[in-house]
C-alpha cells in the first residue's frame, strides 16, 4: 500500500492545498482570501518538486520516466496558467464587496472553490501522468474534467459562457462514455486493468496471430473518446464554441490541461498496444531492429484523424472573425500536428530525441502550453467597453487592430505568443516543432510529414492575419473602446501580464537552452524513454535473421486465404 | 600614439625568441615525421579570460551607439564612446600579443567563452561550434592592425562624419562597431562558422556603410553590387565548411590541424594521388571565398564603387581591414592548400573537369598578380583620386594573393601589415581633401593644395602614403613588397607571374605620383565638388543669399562661387599624422622579424618540402640570388615609375586640369583602360544581360503558372472552409450526431482495415 | 458454416431494428411508437433466435431464459427511456432498465453488484434525477395537465442520428463478434482463493468444524515475507500456506509430514463470497483508485453546491441599473445618515 | 478453418467461428456483449435525438450502464473480480457527473426558463 501512495506525494499536496483554498476562499477578511492564488501557487510549487524529487522510475511500464516528466510539465505550466486564472472568479461581486455596496457573504463568493476546481484539474492531470492502471486512469481523465465544466459555468456572468459549458459538458459526457466503453474492451480482450499486463497480453496474442478484435475496438474507442479531450476530429466540434464562451483565461486552460491530459492517456495506451508494445511484437513487420507500428487498423484510423484535424482546423481558422476562434481552430489543428509524432511511435530503440515521437510530443506540450499562455494572456488583460457602457472580452479582429499602437507592450507579447505558435525559427515554438517533423520522418511516415508541412503554410497565413492586424493595421474604431484591463480592486489582472512576461520568458530562453548544453529536448528524451517491461525483451533475433528466413507467421496465409475461404 | 607603443614593444628580447622558434620549426620540418612541424606541436597556452573583451568591447561601443539612437542624441557622444571602446580593445589586444610572445610563439590558445551550437547525435559524431576564440600569433597579427586602425580611424571619423551628428552619426558609429567585432570573429573565431558569422557580419556592415548616404542612388547601387557579388565568394566558403565536415568531421580548427599532418607528409612525399580529390577541392573552394570578399578577379568590380560610403568607412573596410579577410582565410587555411597544390587530376570528366590541370595555389597566385595588373593599368588611367586609391587596393590585394601563392605567407601578412597603414593614411588623406572641398576628388580640378594653409599634414601623410605604396627604397612597402617579388623570383615555375609583378610595381609607382604630383603640388587651384554639407556645417553660407552669376558653374550653384577649402581639424591632422609615423615606423617590423616571426608559428606557416616551393634549380634573376637582387631591382623600378610621374604630371605644369601626360596619345588602349578595360559593361552583357531576358520569361511563368498554383492553393483552403463551415452549427446535437457519425465511419474504416 | 449468425441477416436485422428504434422516436404527427416496438422487438427477437439455436447445435443444452428474459426487458425499457416523451417516465423506464440489467448481472453471479445497483442507482441516483426533474419543470396546471413541452415531444434529426447509431452498432457487434469467438481467458489474472489464506485462524477454524483437520493437526503457517517492520511480522506471521497448486498444507499431528488439501477439496464455507472478493479487489488493488473516486465525489458535491447556488446573473444591463440603483440608495442612506446620525449607513 | 483473425471484407464478413466460449450454459460472451452494444447504441441514439437536457444525460447513464454489463461479462469470462469493482467506480463517476449535470442543468434552466439544449445556439461558424 504505501508503496502505491508513495507515487502520489505531489497529488497528496496538491489535494492538501486544494482542501486549504477552500477554506481560505469562504474568509471574510480580505487579505486572507487574497491568499488563495499565493498558496495554490506554492502548492503547485511544492507538488512540481514533489513530482521531481519523489517519483519513482516505474519499472513495469514500458515509459519508465514519463510519470515524472508528465507531472513536472503540469506543474510548470499549471503555474502559469494560474497567474492567468486569479482574478477570473468573482470579479464583479468582490468589486462590489470592495466598494462597500454589499457586504461579503460566504455563500456567494466562488473565489476559493474557482481556484480548487483548478487545483483539482491539475491533480487530474498529475494522476493521468502517473497511471498504471486503465480505472487509475479513468477516474483521473474524470477529474480532469470535471472541475472544467464548473469552471466554464462560474468563469463569466454572460449567457456565452452557460453556453460553452452546457455543450462541453454534455458532448464530454458522451465521449467520456466512448472511451470507457472502450477501456472496457480492453479490459475485456486482456481480462486485467492493469497496464503492464495489458501490455504482456497484446503482446502475447500479437505473436499469437494478432491483437483480438475486441482488443481493437478497445483501443479504438478509447482513441475516439480522447479525441475530445485533445479536440481532434471526429470530437472537435465543439472546440471554437466552447473556447470562445469561455473567459479567456479559462480558455487558455482548457487549451491546455484537457489537451496534455488526453495526450497523456494516449501515450500510455498506445504504448500498451503499438510499437511491439515494448516486448518485440511487431504487428505489422517493419524494419529490422525498429520498434515497428501501431497494429493496422488503429494506425490507419489514427493517420486518418490526424490527417483531417490538421487539415479541418486550420482550414476553418482561416475563415474566422473571431480571435478566439481562429485560437480555438488552431488549437485543434496543433493536436493533429501533435499526433503526427504519435502515430510515429518511440522509434527505434535507444534513440534520442529526434526521432523519438512520444518525447516531441511533451516537448511539443511545453511549447504549446506556454505560448498558449503567452497568447491568452494578452486577451485576458484587454477588455471592451461596449456602447451602452457594459465591458466585454476582446473577440474580434477589428478589436485587436493596431494594438501596437496603443497598446505596445501587449502588442510584442501577441506578437511573440503568435510566432511561437507559428513555429517560428528563433521562438521554443520551432524548436519544439521540429521534432514532430523529424519523428514523423524518422517513423516513415512521408505522407502525414508532408501534409504537416502543407498544413503549418495554410496555418502560417491566418497567424500571420492576426499578426498584421495587431501590430500593422491602425486602431479601427472599434478598437477604441479597447482597454486594457480596469486594475480591479483584487489587482488580479496584473497577474497576466506577469505571466505573459513569464512564457515570453520560456519561449525566448527555453531555445537558448536548446542551442546550449541545457537542452529541453534531452528532458523530452528522458519523458519519452520507451523501454521494453521486464521479461518482455524485444526478441533480437526476429530482428536480425528476418531477412534470410522469414519467421513463418500463420496469419499471412490466413490473411491470404481468409477471403476466398469465406467466398 | 598607439602604434608607438607597439613598436616599441618590439624589443629586441623577442625578436631572438621569433627567430629560435623559426629555426626550430624550420629544422624540424626537414623531417617527413613532422612535415608541419608547428602545427604539430601546438599545445595550448593558459590565457586569461580578458581576451574576450576584444570582440566584447567594439559590440558593446555599437549597442551604445545604438542606445544613443535609441535616446536621440544630438552629439558627438557615440564617437567618443566608441573611440574609447576601440582603444580599450586595442589595449586588450595589445597585452594579448604581449602573452603569445612571452610564450614564445608556437603555440595557441582557445578561450572558451560560451557555448553556441553542440548537437551530438552519436558519439564521436557531433557539430561543435562554440564562441570560442582562438589565439595565436596569426590572430594577433591581424588583431593589433585591426583595432589599432579602427579605434584611430574612429577618430577621423568623429569628425568627418560631424555634418551627420543625429541619428545618421548613430547609425554609422553602430554599424562601425559591429564591424569591429564581426571582424573580431572572423580572425579570432576556433571555427569556421564563427569565421563564417564574422565573415557575413563584415559583408553586412560593410552593406550597410557603403550604403550610408542611402538617399544617394549611386550609393544604394554601389551597396547592393558590393553585397550580391560577395553573396559568390560567400557561397565557396559555405561549401568549403560543409566540404571540410563533411571530410574531416569537425570545423574546429585545434581538431582540424592535426588530422591534417598525415596529408601534409603525403604532400611533402609527393604523394598527391593518395589525398583524397574531395579534400583538395577545398582549397579551390576557399579561393572563390577568398576571390570574393578581397575582391580579385573576376570579382573585384565591386571594390571601387564601394568607395560611394564615407571616407573612414573606405579606409578602416575597404582598404585596410576587411578586404584583407581573404588573404586572412587562406592564410589561416594554409595547410588545406599546401596539399592542394597538384594538378587536381582526378576531377577530369566532371563537372570539375575545368579545374583540374591548375592546382589551388596556382589560381591564387596567378589570379593574385592578373589581378594585380588589370587594376594597376585601370587605376593609373582614372582621374578621381579616391577610385585610383581603390583600384591600387585592388592592385595591392593582388600581390598579396600573389605571396600567397607563391608560398611567401610571410610576405604576405607582411604586406597587409604595412599596406593596412599606409593605404589607410592615403585614403584618409583624400578623405581630408574630400571633406575640405566639398565633395571634389577629380585630380583635373585639384592642385597644388599642400602649399594651401593648413593643408601640409595632409599633404606630408600623402607623400609618405605615397612612397610607401610606390616602394621607395627604406619605406615598409618596399620591403614587404619585396619579399613577395623575391620568393615569386625563387620559385621556378612562377617566373611569368613574377615579372608581371615586377612590371605592376613600375606602374603602381607612377600612378600613386600621378595623384601626388597633380593634387598636392603644382599650381595653387581647386574647384569645389557638389557636396556642401562641410561648407554649411562650419557656418561660411554668406554666399547663399546672393545671386552671382559665374560661368563656369553649370549648375549655377551660388554657394560654390564663395567657396572656401577649410583646412582639417585636430582630429584628423592628429590621426593622419599618428598613421604616418606608423606607416614609417612599419618598415622596422621587417629586420626584427617581428611578422615574420608572428606568420611562421602560425597555421600560415610553410611546410618545409611542401610541394610547389620548391627553388628549382636555385633560381636566379639576372645571374643574382633574387632575395638580394630585388632590393635593388624593385628600389630602381620604383624610382623610374616616380620620375615617369614627375615629367608627365610636375614639370611645366600650368593649369591644375593639363599635363605633360595629356600629349601622349595612347589611343584606344588609354580609353580602355580609362573605361576599365569595359570589364563591367563586359558583365553586363554576359552576366546581368541574359539573367534579365531569363528573370523576364520567369518572371512570365511565375505570373501565368505559379501564382495561378498559388492563387488556387489559396483558394483551396478558403473554398475548404466555406464548405466545411456548415459543420458549425452551433447546435449540441448536431455536434452530437457529426461526432457519432464520425465514430461510425472511423470504425467501419477500422474494420475494412482488419484484415 | 460454422457461424453465429449469418452477417447478412444480422446487418438486416440491424436496420430493422434502427426503423424500429426510428419509427418508435416521439415525433410531431405519428405517434408510432407501438408500430416501432414491435419492429424493434421483431428484429432482437429474430437476433436472439439465432443466437439461441446456434448454442442449441454447439450442443449446450437448453438457452438460458432468464438471460433473454432479462435482455428483453433491458432493452425494451432502455428504447423507452429513450422515446418515452415524458422525462419522469424516461426516469422510471431507467429504473426498469437498471433492475433488469441486475438480473442479467446474477445471472453472471455478481450478486452484490446487482444489489449495490439497484440501491445506489435505482435508489438514490435516480430520486435525484426525479427531483431535478420535477423542479425544472412547471408543475402541472389544472387545465394542462397532459400538456407537454414541445422539445420534449418532437425528437431532433431522428433519420441521421438513427442511422449513425446503428452504424457504430454494426462496427461495434463486428468487432465483438469477431473477438470474443477467438478470446481466451487470461488465466493470470483469474482470482483464486488465496486471500483466505491471510486469515489462517478462520481457515483453521472452519476446517475444524467441517472435520477436514484431525486432532492435532496444524496449518503450515509461515511469516509474511514482504513488507513491514520486526514487530508487524511477528504479527503477521498467521498465514497457512499454499503448495504451488493452491492447496492448503497441513502440518501432520507429530509434526513430521505435511499433507496438502486441495482447494477442490476445501468446504464450502472456505470459499469467498462474490461480495468478500470483490472487496478484495477493491482494497488490495486498487486502493489509489479508491482514493481518487473520494476526491472525484467531493469535487462533484463541491461542483454541484457552487453551481446550484449561483445566482443566475441579469443581463449586463439590469446589472447596471442595480448598481446605479444601490449607489443612490446609498447616497440616500449617507443623506439619512446626515439627517439622522443614529440610524448609520447600510453597508 | 484455423484462422487467428476471423474477419475480412465486409459484404463476406463472418462474425464468429469456432466454439464459442460460454460464460453460463447456452450463454456465450457474445450474447452479453451485444446487450451491451445494443444498450449503448440506443443511449447514443437517445443523447442525439432528445432535445431534453435531463433525458439527454439520462441517455449518457444508459451508456454507463451498457460498459457496466460488458464490465460484468468480461469479469466473468476471465474468472476476476477486476470487473465489478471496475463498476463501482463507474457508478462512482456517473452519481458525480449526473450530480454537475443536474446542478448546471438547474443553472441553465434558471436562465432560459426550458431545458431544451438545441436553443444555446449564439456561438457558430
Amino acid at each position: 500500500m504505501i508503496e502505491k501512495i508513495s507515487t502520489l506525494w505531489p497529488e497528496i499536496a496538491l489535494f492538501m492545498t486544494t482542501c486549504v483554498v477552500m477554506l481560505l476562499g469562504l474568509s471574510a477578511n480580505l487579505n486572507i482570501r487574497k491568499l488563495c492564488a499565493p498558496v495554490s501557487a506554492a502548492g503547485l510549487i511544492i507538488a512540481g518538486v514533489l513530482a521531481f524529487g519523489t517519483t519513482p522510475e516505474n519499472l513495469s511500464s514500458t515509459l519508465p520516466h514519463f510519470a515524472m516528466y508528465g507531472k513536472l510539465l503540469a506543474a510548470v505550466v499549471g503555474l502559469l496558467l494560474l497567474g492567468l486564472l486569479t482574478g477570473v472568479a468573482d470579479r464583479q461581486y468582490e468589486a462590489l464587496v470592495a466598494s462597500g455596496r454589499e457586504r461579503f457573504d460566504p455563500i456567494r463568493t466562488v473565489r476559493g472553490e474557482f481556484y480548487a476546481f483548478f487545483l483539482f484539474s491539475i491533480t487530474g492531470l498529475m494522476l493521468c501522468a502517473g497511471a498504471t492502471n486503465l480505472i487509475w486512469l479513468f477516474l483521473a481523465l474524470e477529474l480532469v474534467s470535471l472541475p472544467t465544466y464548473v469552471m466554464i459555468a462560474l468563469s463569466s456572468g454572460r449567457e456565452r459562457a452557460m453556453e460553452s459549458a452546457v455543450k462541453y459538458f454534455f458532448l464530454g459526457a458522451l465521449g467520456a462514455a466512448i472511451f470507457l466503453f472502450g477501456f472496457v474492451f480492453i479490459y475485456g480482450a486482456t481480462g486485467s486493468v492493469e497496464l503492464a499486463e495489458i501490455t504482456r497480453t497484446f503482446v502475447a496474442q500479437g505473436r499469437d496471430g494478432g491483437i483480438n478484435a475486441i482488443g481493437l475496438l478497445g483501443v479504438l474507442l478509447a482513441i475516439l473518446g480522447l479525441c475530445f479531450k485533445i479536440a481532434a476530429v471526429p470530437m472537435h466540434l465543439y472546440t471554437p464554441d466552447v473556447y470562445q464562451g469561455a473567459a479567456s483565461p479559462v480558455t487558455a486552460m482548457l487549451a491546455f490541461v484537457p489537451k496534455a491530459a488526453g495526450f497523456y492517456s494516449l501515450i500510455l495506451i498506445l504504448a500498451c498496444v503499438g510499437w511491439g508494445g515494448g516486448g518485440g511484437l511487431t504487428v505489422t513487420q517493419s524494419a529490422a531492429g525498429s520498434h515497428g507500428a501501431l497494429p493496422s487498423p488503429i494506425g490507419e484510423v489514427l493517420t486518418i484523424i490526424a490527417v483531417l484535424t490538421m487539415t479541418i482546423g486550420n482550414v476553418l481558422a482561416v475563415m474566422q472573425s473571431s480571435v478566439k476562434r481562429v485560437l480555438a481552430y488552431s488549437s485543434i489543428a496543433h493536436s493533429g500536428y501533435m499526433l503526427v509524432a504519435l502515430i510515429a511511435g518511440p522509434g527505434p530503440f535507444g534513440t534520442d530525441m529526434p526521432s523519438n515521437g512520444f518525447a516531441a510530443v511533451m516537448m511539443y506540450l511545453l511549447s504549446y502550453g506556454i505560448t498558449n499562455v503567452a497568447v491568452f494572456s494578452v486577451l485576458a488583460v484587454l477588455e471592451r467597453r461596449q456602447a451602452d457602457g457594459t465591458i466585454d472580452e476582446v473577440d474580434g479582429f477589428g478589436e485587436i487592430r493596431g494594438l501596437r499602437k496603443r497598446h505596445t507592450g501587449l502588442a510584442a507579447i501577441f506578437s511573440l505568443g503568435i510566432l511561437g505558435l507559428m513555429g517560428f525559427p528563433p521562438l521554443f515554438g520551432f524548436f519544439a516543432k521540429l521534432p514532430l517533423f523529424q519523428s514523423g520522418w524518422a517513423g516513415g511516415h512521408m505522407a502525414l510529414v508532408l501534409i504537416l508541412g502543407i498544413n503549418s503554410a495554410i496555418a502560417a497565413y491566418y497567424y500571420l492575419r492576426l499578426l498584421s492586424a495587431a501590430l500593422l493595421d491602425s486602431p479601427e474604431a472599434s478598437a477604441r473602446n479597447v482597454e486594457s484591463f480596469e486594475r480591479a480592486p483584487l489587482a488580479g489582472r496584473d497577474m497576466a501580464g506577469y505571466c505573459a512576461v513569464l512564457a515570453m520568458v520560456g519561449l525566448i530562453v527555453l531555445p537558448l537552452f536548446q542551442v546550449s548544453g541545457l537542452q529541453p529536448t534531452r528532458w523530452a528524451s528522458d519523458a519519452g524513454e520507451y523501454k521494453a517491461i521486464p521479461g518482455l525483451e524485444p526478441s533480437r533475433n526476429n530482428a536480425t535473421t528476418l531477412a534470410p528466413a522469414p519467421q513463418p507467421v500463420p496469419a499471412p496465409e490466413a490473411r491470404a486465404d481468409s477471403p476466398q475461404a469465406a467466398r | 600614439m598607439m602604434m608607438d607603443q607597439m613598436m616599441s614593444s618590439l624589443s629586441p628580447s623577442f625578436a631572438p625568441v621569433w627567430s629560435l622558434a623559426l629555426s626550430g620549426g624550420g629544422g624540424g620540418g626537414g623531417e617527413g615525421g613532422s612535415a608541419l612541424g608547428v602545427l604539430a606541436s601546438l599545445k595550448e597556452v593558459p590565457l586569461s579570460a580578458m581576451v574576450w573583451l576584444i570582440p566584447g568591447l567594439p559590440l558593446l561601443g555599437a549597442l551604445l551607439a545604438g542606445l544613443c539612437a535609441v535616446l536621440k542624441v544630438r552629439s558627438k557622444l557615440p564617437a567618443w564612446l566608441m573611440v574609447l571602446c576601440l582603444a580599450g580593445s586595442f589595449a586588450v589586444t595589445f597585452w594579448m600579443y604581449q602573452q603569445v610572445a612571452a610564450t614564445g610563439g608556437s603555440t595557441f590558445a582557445v578561450v572558451h567563452l560560451f557555448d553556441w551550437i553542440n548537437f551530438n547525435w552519436a558519439p564521436g559524431k557531433a557539430f561543435v561550434a562554440n564562441f570560442s576564440l582562438y589565439v595565436d600569433p596569426l590572430t594577433c597579427l591581424w588583431m593589433l592592425f585591426v583595432t589599432g586602425l579602427a579605434a584611430c580611424i574612429a577618430l577621423y571619423a568623429s569628425e568627418y562624419m560631424s555634418h551627420d551628428v543625429g541619428p545618421g552619426y548613430c547609425r554609422f558609429f553602430f554599424a562601425f562597431g559591429l564591424f569591429v567585432f564581426s571582424m573580431a570573429c572572423l580572425v579570432m573565431g576556433d571555427n569556421l562558422l564563427l569565421l563564417y558569422l564574422g565573415w557575413e557580419g563584415v559583408g553586412l556592415c560593410s552593406y550597410l556603410l557603403i550604403g550610408y548616404f542611402y538617399q544617394k542612388p549611386s550609393a544604394v547601387a554601389a551597396a547592393k553590387k558590393a553585397f550580391i557579388l560577395n553573396r559568390i565568394g560567400d557561397l565557396g566558403l559555405a561549401l568549403a565548411i560543409m566540404l571540410i565536415f563533411v571530410k574531416f568531421g569537425t570545423i574546429e580548427y585545434a581538431k582540424l590541424w592535426p588530422m591534417l599532418t598525415q596529408y601534409l607528409q603525403m604532400a611533402a612525399a609527393g604523394q598527391f594521388d593518395q589525398i583524397p580529390t574531395s579534400v583538395q577541392l577545398i582549397a579551390v573552394l576557399l579561393t572563390l571565398a577568398a576571390f570574393g570578399k578581397s575582391a580579385q578577379l573576376p570579382l573585384y568590380v565591386w571594390l571601387p564603387d564601394a568607395m560611394e560610403g564615407p571616407t573612414p568607412v573606405s579606409a578602416l573596410i575597404h582598404a585596410a581591414t576587411m578586404v584583407t579577410a581573404g588573404v586572412y582565410l587562406i592564410a589561416r587555411t594554409l595547410p588545406l592548400f599546401q596539399i592542394s597544390v597538384a594538378p587536381l587530376a582526378g576531377l577530369e570528366g566532371t563537372w570539375f573537369g575545368f579545374v583540374s590541370q591548375i592546382s589551388a595555389l596556382e589560381i591564387v597566385a596567378y589570379g593574385g598578380g592578373l589581378t594585380a595588373l588589370l587594376a594597376a593599368t585601370i587605376g593609373m588611367a582614372q582621374f578621381d583620386i579616391k577610385r585610383i586609391m581603390a583600384y591600387s587596393t585592388v592592385s595591392q590585394l593582388g600581390f598579396m594573393f600573389a605571396g600567397l601563392g607563391v608560398l611567401a605567407s610571410y610576405g604576405a601578412a607582411f604586406h597587409v601589415f604595412t599596406h593596412a597603414f599606409f593605404k589607410a593614411t592615403l585614403f584618409l588623406a583624400c578623405g581630408a581633401v574630400m571633406h575640405g572641398f566639398a565633395g571634389q576628388l577629380d585630380l583635373r580640378k585639384l592642385s597644388g593644395v599642400m602649399w594651401m594653409k593648413g593643408w601640409l599634414i595632409v599633404g606630408l601623410a600623402m607623400l609618405v602614403g605615397c612612397l610607401n605604396l610606390a616602394g621607395v627604397p627604406f619605406t615598409a612597402g618596399y620591403f614587404s613588397k619585396d619579399v613577395i617579388l623575391a620568393e615569386a623570383f625563387s620559385v621556378g615555375h612562377f617566373r611569368p607571374l613574377a615579372w608581371i609583378l615586377l612590371f605592376t610595381a613600375l606602374l603602381t609607382a607612377y600612378y600613386t605620383f600621378r595623384v601626388f604630383f597633380r593634387v598636392f603640388v603644382g599650381p595653387k587651384h581647386y574647384e569645389p565638388g557638389d557636396e556642401l554639407h562641410a561648407h554649411d556645417d562650419h557656418g561660411h553660407d554668406h554666399g547663399h543669399g546672393d545671386k552671382h552669376d559665374h560661368g563656369h558653374d553649370a549648375k549655377g550653384h551660388d554657394a560654390k562661387a564663395h567657396f572656401h577649402p577649410h583646412p582639417p581639424g585636430w582630429a584628423i591632422n592628429t590621426v593622419l599624422a599618428l598613421l604616418a609615423i606608423a606607416s614609417i615606423a612599419a618598415a622596422f617590423a621587417y629586420p626584427t622579424y617581428f611578422v615574420k616571426g608572428l606568420v611562421d608559428t602560425s597555421t600560415a606557416q610553410v611546410a618545409a618540402g611542401a610541394a610547389g616551393h620548391t627553388h628549382v634549380g636555385g633560381a636566379t634573376i639576372f645571374g643574382y640570388d633574387p632575395h638580394k637582387a630585388m632590393y635593388y631591382i624593385s628600389g630602381i623600378v620604383g624610382a623610374v615609375g616616380i620620375i615617369t610621374a614627375f615629367f608627365l604630371h610636375y614639370l611645366g605644369r600650368r593649369t591644375a586640369a593639363t599635363s605633360a601626360a595629356d600629349n601622349l596619345n595612347l589611343g584606344a588602349l588609354q580609353r580602355a583602360a580609362q573605361n576599365k578595360w569595359y570589364v563591367d559593361e563586359f558583365y553586363n552583357f554576359t552576366i546581368r544581360l541574359p539573367l534579365k531576358v531569363l528573370s523576364h520569361i520567369f518572371h512570365m511563368l511565375d505570373k501565368l503558372v505559379v501564382d495561378g498554383l498559388v492563387n488556387l492553393a489559396g483558394l483551396l483552403p478558403r473554398a475548404g472552409g466555406a464548405g466545411l463551415r456548415p459543420s458549425q452549427s452551433g447546435v449540441l446535437h448536431g455536434y452530437a450526431v457529426a461526432m457519432a457519425a464520425g465514430i461510425g465511419v472511423l470504425g467501419l474504416v477500422a474494420l475494412l482495415a482488419l484484415r | 458454416m460454422d457461424t453465429l449468425i449469418n452477417p447478412f441477416l444480422f446487418y438486416g436485422l440491424c436496420v430493422l431494428g434502427a426503423v424500429g428504434v426510428l419509427v418508435a422516436l416521439p415525433r410531431q404527427k405519428i405517434a408510432g411508437f407501438a408500430i416501432g416496438v414491435l419492429i424493434g422487438a421483431a428484429a432482437l427477437a429474430a437476433f436472439f433466435v439465432v443466437l439461441g439455436r446456434q448454442a442449441v447445435k454447439d450442443g449446450a443444452g437448453l438457452p438460458n431464459f432468464h438471460f433473454y428474459i432479462f435482455s428483453a426487458v433491458a432493452l425494451f425499457s432502455a428504447l423507452r427511456v429513450i422515446t418515452h416523451p415524458r422525462p419522469i417516465y424516461a426516469a422510471l423506464w431507467f429504473i426498469l432498465t437498471i433492475v433488469s440489467s441486475c438480473g442479467l448481472y446474477l445471472v453472471l453471479q455478481a450478486e452484490f453488484l446487482a444489489f449495490a445497483l439497484v440501491i445506489v442507482y435505482g435508489g438514490a441516483i435516480l430520486i435525484t434525477y426525479m427531483f431535478v426533474i420535477m423542479l425544472a419543470s412547471d408543475g402541472p396546471s389544472e387545465d394542462a395537465v397532459e400538456a407537454m413541452t414541445e422539445y420534449d415531444r418532437v425528437s431532433r434529426e431522428p433519420v441521421i442520428a438513427t442511422f449513425a447509431g446503428f452504424l457504430v452498432l454494426a462496427v461495434l457487434a463486428s468487432f465483438m463478434a469477431g473477438g470474443a469467438s477467438t478470446l481466451k481467458a487470461n488465466p493470470r489474472m483469474a482470482a483464486t482463493d488465496d486471500p483466505m489464506a491471510q486469515m489462517a485462524p478462520k481457515v483453521e477454524k472452519t476446517l475444524r468444524e467441517a472435520g477436514l483437520l484431525a486432532e492435532g493437526e496444524k496449518l503450515v503457517k509461515r511469516p509474511k515475507i514482504e513488507g513491514g517492520g520486526p514487530e508487524v511480522k511477528q504479527q503477521l506471521a498467521l498465514d497457512a500456506t499454499l503448495d504451488e497448486t493452491g492447496g492448503l498444507q497441513i502440518l501432520s499431528a507429530d509434526g513430521r509430514t505435511v499433507r496438502t488439501l486441495a482447494e477442490k477439496d476445501w468446504p464450502e464455507a472456505l470459499r469467498l463470497s462474490d461480495a468478500q472478493r470483490v472487496g478484495f479487489e477493491l482494497i488490495e488493488r486498487n486502493p489509489g483508485a479508491i482514493e481518487i473516486a473520494g476526491v472525484i465525489l467531493l469535487m462533484a458535491m463541491l461542483g454541484a453546491v457552487v453551481l446550484a447556488r449561483k445566482k443566475v446573473e441579469l443581463d449586463e444591463q439590469a446589472k447596471l441599473e442595480a448598481m446605479a440603483r444601490a449607489r443612490a440608495e446609498s447616497e440616500l442612506g449617507r443623506e439619512a445618515e446626515f439627517v439622522q446620525p443614529a440610524t448609520g449607513g447600510d453597508n | 478453418m484455423d484462422t487467428t483473425m476471423t474477419m475480412s471484407m465486409l459484404p463476406t464478413l463472418v462474425l464468429a467461428q469456432g466454439p464459442v466460449p460460454e460464460l453460463v450454459p447456452g450463454i456465450t460472451l457474445f450474447h452479453y456483449l451485444a446487450v451491451s452494444g445494443i444498450m449503448f447504441v440506443l443511449g447514443l441514439i437517445g443523447f442525439l435525438t432528445r432535445r431534453n437536457l435531463i433525458v439527454m444525460f439520462l441517455c449518457t447513464e444508459l451508456m454507463f450502464q451498457a460498459a457496466g454489463i460488458a464490465l460484468i461479462a468480461f469479469g466473468r469470462f476471465h474468472l476476476n473480480h477486476t470487473g465489478e469493482a471496475f463498476v463501482i467506480f463507474v457508478l462512482t463517476v456517473a452519481a458525480a457527473e449526473a450530480a454537475l449535470a443536474l446542478a448546471l442543468v438547474v443553472l441553465l434552466f434558471r436562465r432560459k426558463e426550458t431545458l431544451d439544449g438545441s436553443v444555446w445556439t449564439s456561438m457558430k461558424g
